[in-house]
């Protein structure tokens, strides 16, 4: 099992990269899925959504290089690649709703075995908004979540969610530092299972039922 | 017709208790002159209309922290702890809507619109007391129009005339909000003369701008 | 009673520019009603909407100065002012619905007392389609009919109409080569009469009922 | 991804009996290459969406002169004569809807919105069969979104990258037909490397064009 904090971000966003096909159009959610970005392999071109307006986000610009114009969704400074097309938030989210993203990568609070998610509000405690995910998750063709497996010792991926939903039944695939799930019509399928990691150990850390893939292999990161 | 002013006399057409949208995508876009100036006059009671409430010390963040509002329809407060405070303690009431039903609301109000289908929601609390209509088998909320008193817009290029060229990311909600407010008020970047921008790359046509501000 | 056709337009469409305030952005329908742009009373600053795209037409090109860019909704060569601004056809009709629109003057078939208003189609004869016209006359926030009092002898003004409807109840005004009518809880009220046309002959060519203003006044043209 | 291609090539993707929508207002910014290649291919049983059915001799006036159409959803077709001769003896059929009607439900199909409420033809026989909506008391009609096979778009200028810009008049219904077909083919009037087009002055993003062809 792996334990190191960056080690578990590394192997997440790694193998969601690998995830990624020449020509995806490609929205990554604040925080771990930013880091995806770094890791898309050599040769395949796709296109990051930033969902303040534009499609054609770049690195981080270096210190003293930034443009007030242009920022990410988090409002970090950002550049964009020759090629970008900004517009406006109505135009944002047509390519969110209307099918023209092809894959969002997001981070969860819970997940469950029907692929519900919750990831905007911990009622009482935590309420930031939804922003764009509750439209994201109903609007790409391909949700991926990328998270920690658990929070405090607790399974983050539940029978059931608990929290406040951001959508039903909408995701596809869970990639975590012990695994990648599946969400199919019959529950969750683990299909990899990440390096130094017993499948014991992943039953273990997982609250929904597991179908265990007869073809499983080891997450190449 | 002259729309060019000065803040000041802009301002006279801001009062208590309006329902103010403001252009801005966390703070990116959003015309600061006139927050500060509302802040500075302590108009009370706004509903604002945004995306979000940005930061204590950026764009209507300031406003959140200074208790200009009563109530905010915005899609995110995560980035300024103030709103989740005065919400926590009743001070400040909070809609959350999706950011892309947000869009399409405004939009709608602007547009002459009763309303959108929207998949967005479907399956959680966004549901709640909301009409829900079945297209070809699929669930759609219907989500009604938002429409302002007062639209506070930020133009990166702005001509006499009223014309807006929004640059890079600050179009966000701009363009929509420029289209669902009674009264409409640009704070220019730049002031051109009329004809210097193109009128192929005019992003807010000037019949939706009153008031000119620099 | 004006019996020139070339002087019943030019009654019509210089009362009906009469009519605009400065500042209104104004459609003015395919045939008589562009005809209204020539008599603008100078020193009101007006922006004239091309539903094809455009706030800002302006005067005919000289031949050989065209640009194959620039028509009007008739798709005849235009020209557009200093000011102007080009759109696609979805911020064309927010602007014509979203009540942006002062003033749309328009032709008809027919017109009642209702303020109901046919002009896109004779069922079996005719069908050219509506267009922009059912936006048009729903979303502007004054109506203005702009047509000859008859048509072969008949009246245009009915009681009722009997050709299928371009949109209900949203007629403001109607300008004849005979008079000005309001449409008005009441029914019609003739509040102005032409140059050369007696009571008599308004009432005569006309269906409906005409309630006649204590005010009434005749035209300014 | 190279998207450019030789229209022989884009044609191979268009097959009898499509939905294609085309942009262009009575022929102005229409992709006319384009057009003229599927009737020298001899496409047969176009549903065709677009603002009109232009003239007989431009734009797609030439696919209903040619009977390459079975279908016309549009809004006007009285520049056409051919249109409502054929339609009168009953061999093309001819959906008539209001222009701003039109450009919602297509740009619907390509937000994916369920459908919008409009005020337009509350009244009139554009109601048959509609569902009517109250909203805070006034009717207004569930209009619904239409969705096409091929959208053939004229561009201004492209980049390689697909990224259009439409000059003055042309934008017209082009904008919204590139985001509501499955596959969507520009006819490039002039054809610039990627970066050329200044990223604020794109008017539909790269990501929704397919192919490109001069």
């Amino acid at each position: 099992m792996i334990q190191d904090k960056n080690r578990k971000r590394e192997v997440i966003v790694k193998r969601i990269a690998n995830e990624l096909k020449d020509g995806d159009v490609v929205n990554l959610g604040i925080g771990m899925p930013t880091l995806v970005a770094n890791y898309i392999p050599e040769g395949i071109d796709i296109m990051l959504h930033s969902e303040n307006g534009f499609i054609g986000l770049g690195p981080s610009p270096k210190p003293g290089e930034e443009d007030k114009d242009i920022v990410n969704a988090g409002a970090q400074p950002a550049t964009h690649i020759p090629g970008a097309a900004y517009f406006d938030s109505s135009m944002s989210f047509t390519i969110i709703r209307g099918g023209h993203l092809d894959v969002t990568v997001l981070g969860a609070l819970q997940v469950d075995q029907h692929g519900n998610l919750a990831n905007w509000m911990i009622p009482g405690k935590m309420v930031p908004g939804m922003g764009g995910a509750m439209d994201l998750v109903v609007g790409a063709k391909k949700v991926i979540v990328a998270m920690e497996h658990t929070a405090k010792g607790e399974s983050k991926i539940l029978e059931k969610c608990t929290l406040p939903l951001t959508a039903a039944r909408e995701v596809d695939m869970i990639v975590t530092e012990m695994g990648v799930m599946l969400v199919t019509q019959d529950g969750l399928l683990l299909t990899e299972i990440a390096p130094e990691t017993t499948l014991e150990e992943v039953i273990a850390a997982t609250e929904a039922e597991l179908k265990i893939s007869e073809d499983l292999k080891v997450m190449e990161v | 017709m002259n729309k060019i002013k000065t803040i000041e006399e802009a301002l006279e057409y801001i009062k208590d208790g309006m329902t103010i949208a403001v252009g801005g995508f966390l703070g990116v876009g959003t015309p600061e002159k006139l927050v500060d100036a509302v802040i500075q006059k302590g108009i009370k009671d706004i509903t604002l209309i945004c995306n979000d409430t940005a930061f204590p010390d950026k764009g209507v963040g300031k406003w959140v922290v200074n208790k200009n509002v009563k109530k905010v329809i915005v899609s995110h407060i995560g980035t300024n702890p103030e709103t989740g405070q005065q919400m926590n303690e009743k001070e400040l009431e909070v809609e959350l809507v999706p950011q892309g039903t947000l869009a399409e609301r405004v939009r709608a109000a602007g547009a002459g619109l009763g309303g959108i289908l929207t998949p967005t929601g479907i399956g959680t609390v966004i549901e709640e007391k909301k009409q829900k209509i079945n297209v070809d088998g699929k669930d759609y909320l219907l989500e009604l129009p938002i429409k302002a008193d007062v639209a506070l817009l930020k133009g990166s290029i702005v001509d006499k005339k009223g014309n807006i060229y929004y640059n890079k990311a600050t179009k966000n909600f701009n363009s929509l909000m420029a289209t669902a407010a009674e009264l409409v008020i640009v704070e220019a970047e730049k002031l051109v003369e009329i004809g210097e921008i193109d009128p192929s790359d005019v992003m807010t046509p000037s019949i939706f701008v009153d008031i000119i501000v620099e």
